[in-house]
């Protein structure tokens, strides 16, 4: 056996021929997403002008808020190639649990309740993160089981008790209704909470491991990427969130049982994955996440103003997430191609 | 070479025979423990109630398998279940409506495979949007209403048993399916096909199996039995509604991972499954009878659910642990 | 050929029509068993209910149970009434969450022995004994167009929030509430939209918004329902439309306290949820006895409230509802 | 070269380290040090546990027993990221790269460049990307994502991500076998920089040209032991083959002279958009044709597109005159077509299944008696394949995932055999496989080809490509450029058609 010597040519034959603008066509998704929304909103507009009226925009930026806070927590696990199906059922516990302290104390300050909310979010959301860590356990059948779990433990302890409106301080429920410079609180809030996960996710080295666990978890591990302890803090920050959207909720609506938040999880996953969150990680932005957000609830506000059959809303919803995750594929589809082309040396 | 273990003894202490044990078990114990549990009339109960779950679970099995999931089956039963109440209204003969329910299934199990295997969108994101596609359909089709006056002849067999006894008439579908289902699974070349392409799906496709095709046509059967649960379910209450059987996919997930099958493919036993969906049911039925309330339930199926996954990675690495120190 | 919906009329079950002769100096029994099946467990109006039948127990005697399920649905119903079979209770009252798909399962009750007492609302009348009717219905159709068309100033939009587009008693009242504006004196209302909030709280919020948006000139909502009444009112008083919309329909006092306080809401009625719950009990330890057996015009004591005649169709109604108002609300802790 | 003195203390030592999975001792009681200024090759048969060494460095696994030792101190590694930190970068034998993200920052991921508040810098991380593809002689655009990156595109990746990480000691495990001749220089070049620099270098490849071009020190291990580690000076590479395989080797290559029988296999215009062009050739039974060329001139995606696992846009494949289907492995398989994949791991193998398993999928079907696979027909026909090519395993139905990765190209080899294919498709046989599963490889072909079946064979191995091939077909950039017969097959002939006129100069 001989060494087979070649006279090597400068440079091998693969080459780089032009300046190819895959940003552009990533965020064709969320273009795709203002699009449909600017379409939507227009259209409903022009069948009814009150749409655009100041109160049904805040009406709509309110519910928006607590829905794209959650949907914040669910990219950051996505990204992760993790999911976190048990936000509905968190959200319930955290709301029911600064209710009745809000209740027996009416002098507590909002910043406490919203404390109170972040650490029983974050306390659920370490269950999750380790039982997915140190379980080795899939988060999906973790977080479903968790799920059945945290709702039951709300149950158990609400017992069918309801907080109503006028049990709980005025100062809470005015946080839910009023504004600061004309931004709604809980639009301020949900906004903070998006500026601050989109810059952490982008520019910060802990944001870009969680995406690079996402996109190879075995590589992940190989770069020496503390990747337990990533998860355990993805699973923590969506915990957290849905802790805080629980105190949005309390504050928004004022009743709370038991059953806050129930089946939040199908429309958060699905505001996400609208938002082009990939299912299996390592892609995807809390803007698109909360672009996802405001599109779903504009398309349940127009439904009501367009006077569509609501039952119609639910299978819109459905058909806007097949459609999007086609979208996603094509986009995809496309980019492989264009790849392909600029690789092959034909 | 140490490892001098047989071969059915490591099968043994996988997981999805101890489900089988530790089901065998529950059941011994509830019956000598829980009062009402053991009566014949109980037995009748327990199985009607497990019977949807237990149908949808057969084809589940066979889609985590490959890898998949398919979450709509529960809105698929709901959207079949109104269909059938809205042509009932509309005057067909129920002879006529079961087919076209049935086919209808075969339909919406169709569309699911068509996104997933010819437009390759992950299953979990699309059946997400089918099961808010249907079940939102369900709605549209019989709004919140119930149509409820089905023939005698069908409810009273769906709930009846056979010759009086303490077997539900119902049974007999489960059980012929569920041994078509097993030996399909476990003792063809189909059933190889699913594990193959589950563990490796292309190295399945470089040995010649269609994955794309195998996957649809699993599809398809998934939507069928969750049309036929359907039309089951509202025989059954005598009540087609767009409701029928909300929330059911988590249960039957949980039954199918409790059972031993891999969430992430290429692992997992008909029996096992068959196992945790009667797992599960035992114990809700027991617990019920024993008072215990319904919040308790919910997090006995959470924890179990977990547990079921966590257990056999703690028994690996325990094991693991052994024979370092016997080594050592 | 094939068996189409006009071949059969009904399905139900076996109807177990009791044929036992009722005896009604019958002595009252102790120690009967009665377990609450209500619509679904943790709701505060339910909760009302069945402790009505608890004290009504208490007072009796009789032993309390409550089971029911976290979700509204038929199935998970039928799954305690097999259960509540296995236990061998003396009487069910249950809330049904559909009138058919209980049926078979309260029969088998029946035939194990078990008194079925349906309250708030009805299963298919051929598998219950009794049925506790918070209200006749058209008292109720009547009195929610009376306060619609007072609170509009006699003209004008007016839109309902209901519960489910299905809710037995919501469907029935609404009815009634339509013939009632083809009277001349509500000639002037104009009733633009059925809205349905699921009697889910969120729902129902988001309802009122939605109609609030397409009806600009809305007068009056009427929420013939305690969780949809309490949304609207929520709504509307954090809203900028507080003052100019009207609120009414049924609902609890507790919960709607503050809003007439602050003026969003004017009156709006009901009965007395735990009246119902106490008769419920007091009529199924009758059945228990042998007092009753639900046929037409028998009649019972119902402690506090009084001699109760079974009407039609094994009926018995609790009453007038009453109206609250910011005169009369602090009188009531419900 | 540069030998450095023998008292000095070792960059990193590996002493008396044991590894085990299970009942399976993948190494036991290895020693040797790397010193500063060295390159080491690490060599031995396939599962001889060369991984397993280089991935208890870099802190995958933990040895059982023994140490590592860093500048004389014993270190206890629990995580990759502590070998890392004790300035160890490693290149594994399979690419780990993140597909979502860019190639710059699969490169500086884990240790991205900062600047105010912590926020990572682009800009530097552009220009780091920049500087290493200079210095590798390649061009790759630093901004887009992995997904999509050619094998031994993805291996220079990776092979840029170690030395950005400018470590003390970098470890390579075969990162070689899926480059070109010309990456390999460039790829030794750098190192040998490096080395000189004072890093200390480990080495593995099969290939022992390379050990001997760029290594000063080898270590030879067998079945999990040590046997020797001597300077290269002093070893032959016939001593080392000897070593390793603890026997004497036959020789390689052992081509049987057959005559070509009539044409079987006709494929003619072959086209698809972007990968190859019209590709025409045609194979007799008992011919054994190879498929030459640069890594990714498109020979793997040619087969491919005949077997039908790949679409293709145009042109026909026909066997025996009969024309298949495209785009159905299905078909081609039942016309007595096999195709034996480049990538075991990943095409060849379900690695979590069984061995019998693995080695029946294609033939369930004709084993199943009335649809079903009761009995042991399986398991007969898995221990009958299994046993003819000597494959070495616990139990018939354990993980073939388990195996070594010579044994695992067995079962791959078994699985289609048992087929009793026409025309049997091998795409890289014998990559990464030792010198003894080569030879057998080599010769089970050369008597098929012998029985009349008719083999195509793509190989990146110039020497096999020559020793076996009847002619050679060389592919470059996505044509086939020329075809030599046997007789005119050398080195030259070949390396020139494969690299184009840009080679002659
Ligand atoms: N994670 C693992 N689990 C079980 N067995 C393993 C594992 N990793 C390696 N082995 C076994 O350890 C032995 C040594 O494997 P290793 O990968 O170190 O060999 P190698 O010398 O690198 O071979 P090759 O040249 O084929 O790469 C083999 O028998 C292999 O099957
Ligand atoms: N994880 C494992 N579980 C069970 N058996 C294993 C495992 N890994 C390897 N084996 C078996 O253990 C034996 C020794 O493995 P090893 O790979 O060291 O042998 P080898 O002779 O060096 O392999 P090769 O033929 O590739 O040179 C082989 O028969 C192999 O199949
Ligand atoms: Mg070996
Ligand atoms: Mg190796």
């Amino acid at each position: 056996m001989n060494a087979t010597k070649v006279v090597a040519p400068t440079t091998t034959s693969r080459s780089v021929s032009r300046k190819f603008s895959l940003g552009g066509l990533f965020k064709a998704r969320e273009a795709g997403i203002v699009l449909a929304l600017i379409a939507l909103v227009a259209f409903t507009a022009t069948q009814n002008s009150r749409f655009l009226s100041a109160q049904s925009i805040r009406d709509i930026l309110l519910g928006t808020a607590i829905l794209a806070v959650l949907a914040v927590g669910q990219a950051t696990v996505m990204i992760t190639r993790n999911i976190d199906l048990s936000v509905g059922s968190v959200l319930g516990l955290s709301a029911f649990a600064v209710g009745s302290l809000l209740q027996a104390n009416q002098g507590m300050p909002v910043i406490v309740a919203l404390v109170v909310g972040v650490a029983v979010g974050a306390a659920c959301g370490v269950v999750n993160g380790f039982l997915v860590r140190f379980g080795q356990v899939p988060a999906l059948v973790v977080t479903l089981g968790t799920l059945y779990a945290f709702r039951g433990a709300a149950y158990f302890w609400a017992g069918g008790e309801q907080i109503n409106a006028d049990e709980l301080p005025g100062h809470f429920l005015k946080f839910g209704n009023s504004s600061i410079l004309g931004i709604p609180w809980l639009v301020l809030i949900a906004v903070i909470v998006l500026v601050v996960a989109g810059i952490v996710l982008r520019n910060y080295r802990a944001g870009r491991e969680l995406y690079a666990m996402g996109s190879s978890p075995q590589a992940a591990e190989l770069a020496g990427i503390k990747v337990g302890r990533n998860t355990i803090a993805a699973f923590l920050v969506s915990g957290a969130l849905a802790g805080v959207a629980g105190v949005l909720f309390a504050a928004r609506f004022g009743t709370i049982d038991a059953a806050a938040g129930n089946g939040y999880e199908l429309n958060v996953v699905a505001a996400a994955v609208v938002g082009g969150v990939a299912v299996f990680g390592g892609s995807g932005t809390v803007w698109g996440a909360g672009l996802g957000a405001l599109l779903l609830t504009v398309i349940g506000s127009s439904l009501a103003v367009l006077d569509i059959n609501q039952f119609w809303q639910q299978a819109i919803v459905g058909a806007l997430i097949l459609l999007a995750i086609g979208a996603d594929r094509l986009v995809a589809v496309r980019v492989a191609k264009s790849l392909k082309k600029r690789d092959s040396h034909v | 070479m140490s490892d001098k273990r047989p071969a059915w003894l490591s099968r043994l202490a996988s997981w999805d025979a101890a489900v089988i044990v530790i089901t065998v078990l529950v059941l011994l114990i509830a019956s000598g423990v829980v009062e009402n549990f053991g009566s014949s009339r109980n037995f009748t109960f327990l199985l009607l109630d497990l019977l949807p779950i237990a149908l949808i679970a057969l084809p589940m099995t066979f889609v985590i398998v490959t890898g998949e999931i398919d979450l709509s089956v529960a809105s698929t039963l709901g959207l079949t279940s109104a269909v059938m109440g809205d042509l009932w209204n509309r005057g067909l003969p129920i002879e006529t409506i079961i087919p076209l329910c049935l086919v209808l299934g075969a339909v919406l199990g169709a569309l699911n495979g068509f996104f997933v295997t010819v437009l390759k969108l992950p299953s979990l994101a699309v059946t997400i949007g089918t099961l808010a596609l249907y079940r939102g359909l369900a709605f549209v089709v019989l709004g919140d209403g119930a149509v409820a006056d089905f023939p005698r002849a069908y409810t009273s067999w769906v709930t009846g048993t056979i010759g009086d006894g303490p077997i539900p008439n119902m049974l007999i579908p489960l059980v012929v399916l569920a041994v078509v289902f097993g030996l399909v699974l476990h003792a063809t070349p189909v059933g190889r096909s699913v594990f193959a392409a589950g563990a490796s799906e292309q190295a399945a496709r470089f040995a010649g199996i269609r994955v794309a095709r195998l996957k649809f046509w699993l599809y398809v059967v998934s939507g069928l039995v969750a049309g036929l649960a359907g039309v089951l379910w509202t025989l059954r209450y005598s009540s087609a509604r767009a409701d029928n059987g909300l929330g059911m996919e988590l249960a039957v997930v949980a039954a199918v991972l409790l059972g031993g099958v891999s969430i992430f493919g290429g692992k997992g036993t008909l029996p096992g499954v068959l196992a945790g969906v009667v797992l599960l049911a035992t114990l809700q039925n027991a617990l019920r009878l024993q008072d215990v309330s319904n919040e308790a339930l919910n997090i006995v199926t959470g924890v179990l659910l977990i547990i079921s996954v966590l257990l056999p990675n703690i028994v690996i690495r325990f094991r693991a642990a052994l024979r370092r120190r016997a080594t050592t | 050929g094939g068996t189409t919906k006009n071949d059969s009329s009904s399905s139900g079950g076996g109807g177990a029509q009791s044929t036992a002769q009722a005896d009604p100096n019958a002595a009252t029994k102790e120690g009967v068993k009665m377990a609450f099946l209500p619509k679904q467990l943790n709701n505060p109006y339910s909760d009302i209910e069945v402790g009505g039948g608890k004290t009504a127990l208490d007072e009796l005697k009789g032993e309390y149970k409550l089971v029911g399920p976290n979700d509204a649905s038929a199935s998970s119903q039928v799954s305690y009434i097999n259960t509540l079979i296995q236990q061998q209770q003396d009487v069910i009252g249950i809330a049904a969450n559909d009138p058919n798909a209980v049926c078979p399962s309260l029969n088998q009750a029946r035939s194990s022995g078990i008194k079925v007492v349906a309250f708030d609302s009805d299963a298919a009348k051929d598998c219950r004994d009794v049925f506790i009717n918070q209200a006749t219905t058209e008292g109720i159709g009547e009195q929610l167009a009376k306060m619609a068309s007072e609170l509009a100033g006699g003209s004008g939009e007016i839109a309902i929030l209901s519960a489910t587009p299905n809710a037995t008693n919501q469907n029935a009242w609404i009815e009634v509430f339509k013939q009632q504006l083809t009277k001349p004196e509500y000639a002037n209302l104009k009733l633009v939209k059925v809205a349905y909030g699921n009697d889910d709280d969120q729902k129902s919020f988001q309802e009122a918004q939605g109609l609030l948006q397409s009806y600009p000139n809305l007068k009056a909502i009427v929420a013939p329902t305690t969780v949809g009444i309490a949304a609207a009112a929520r709504y509307i008083s954090s809203s900028s439309y507080k003052g100019k919309v009207a609120v009414t329909g049924l609902g609890t006092p507790n919960q709607m306290r503050e809003y007439i306080k602050d003026g969003t809401v004017t009156k709006f009625a009901l009965w007395n949820p735990a009246d119902i719950g106490y008769l419920a009990a007091y009529a199924g330890v009758a059945l228990a006895s042998g007092q009753i057996t639900g046929v037409e015009g028998q009649k019972f004591k119902a402690g506090k409230l009084g001699e109760y005649t079974i009407g039609k169709d094994g009926e018995i109604v609790l009453g007038p509802p009453t109206v609250f108002d910011a005169s009369n609300i602090d009188q009531y802790n419900f | 070269m540069v030998r450095q003195d023998q008292g000095a203390v070792p960059l990193l030592e590996v002493r008396g380290v044991t590894k085990s999975f299970g009942a399976v001792a993948a190494v036991q009681g290895v020693s040797f040090p790397l010193h500063s200024g060295e390159a080491h090759a690490l060599v031995g048969e396939n599962g001889a546990g060369k991984s397993t060494i280089v991935k208890m460095l870099a802190g995958v696994h933990r040895p059982d027993t023994g140490t590592l030792l860093v500048d004389g101190q014993p270190v206890e590694f629990s995580s990759p990221a502590d070998a890392k930190a004790a300035g160890i970068a490693v290149i594994y034998q399979e690419p780990t790269l993140f597909p979502d993200l860019t190639v710059e920052e699969n490169i500086v991921m884990g240790r991205h460049p900062r600047k105010r508040l912590g926020m990572i810098d682009r800009g530097a991380i552009r220009a780091e990307a920049e500087k290493l593809f200079a210095r590798l002689g390649v061009r790759i655009d630093p901004g887009r994502p992995a997904r999509g990156l050619s094998i031994a595109d993805q291996q220079i990746v990776e092979i840029a991500k170690a030395l950005s990480a400018d470590a003390r000691v970098l470890i390579m495990d075969e990162p070689t076998a899926a480059l070109s001749l010309v990456e390999v220089e460039r790829l030794f070049s750098v190192a040998r920089n490096l080395r000189d620099e004072g890093a200390a270098i480990m080495f593995i490849s099969h290939r022992f040209e390379e050990i001997t071009e760029l290594c000063q020190r080898v270590t030879i291990m067998r079945d999990g032991k040590h046997v020797s580690t001597d300077p290269m000076d002093d070893l032959t590479v016939d001593e080392m083959v000897r070593r390793m395989v603890g026997r004497e080797l036959d020789a390689l290559f052992p081509k049987q002279d057959v005559t070509p029988g009539e044409v079987v296999l006709e494929v003619e215009g072959l086209s698809r958009e972007g990968v190859f062009r019209d590709v025409s050739f045609q194979v007799r039974a008992g011919e054994i044709v190879a498929f030459a060329g640069l890594v990714g001139s498109g020979r793997s995606e040619v087969v491919q597109a005949v077997f039908g696992v790949d679409e293709r846009d145009a042109g026909t494949v026909k066997l025996r005159g009969k024309k298949l289907k495209p785009g159905s492995p299905r078909a081609a398989m039942a016309a007595g077509m096999a195709l034996v994949p480049e990538d075991r791991r990943q095409q060849g193998l379900v690695m979590d299944l069984s061995i019998e398993r693995n080695v029946t999928l294609p033939r369930s079907g004709a084993l199943a008696k009335l649809g079903f696979l009761f009995g042991g027909g399986e398991r007969r026909e898995a221990l009958r394949w299994t046993e003819r090519l000597q494959t070495k395993y616990g139990r018939l139905s354990d993980a073939v995932g388990t195996l070594s990765g010579g044994n695992q190209q067995k079962v791959v080899l078994a699985k289609w055999l048992s087929m009793a294919p026409s025309v049997l498709i091998v795409d890289e046989p014998t990559r990464g496989i030792d010198v003894g599963t080569k030879a057998e490889v080599h010769r089970l072909m050369s008597s098929l080809a012998a029985e009349g079946v008719a083999v195509i064979m793509v190989s990146s191995e110039l020497p096999e490509v020559l020793g076996m091939a009847d002619r050679v077909l060389v592919m470059r950039e996505g044509r086939i450029v020329a075809e030599i017969g046997r007789e005119d097959a050398s080195e030259d002939s070949v390396m020139f058609a494969a690299m184009g006129q840009g080679a002659a100069a």
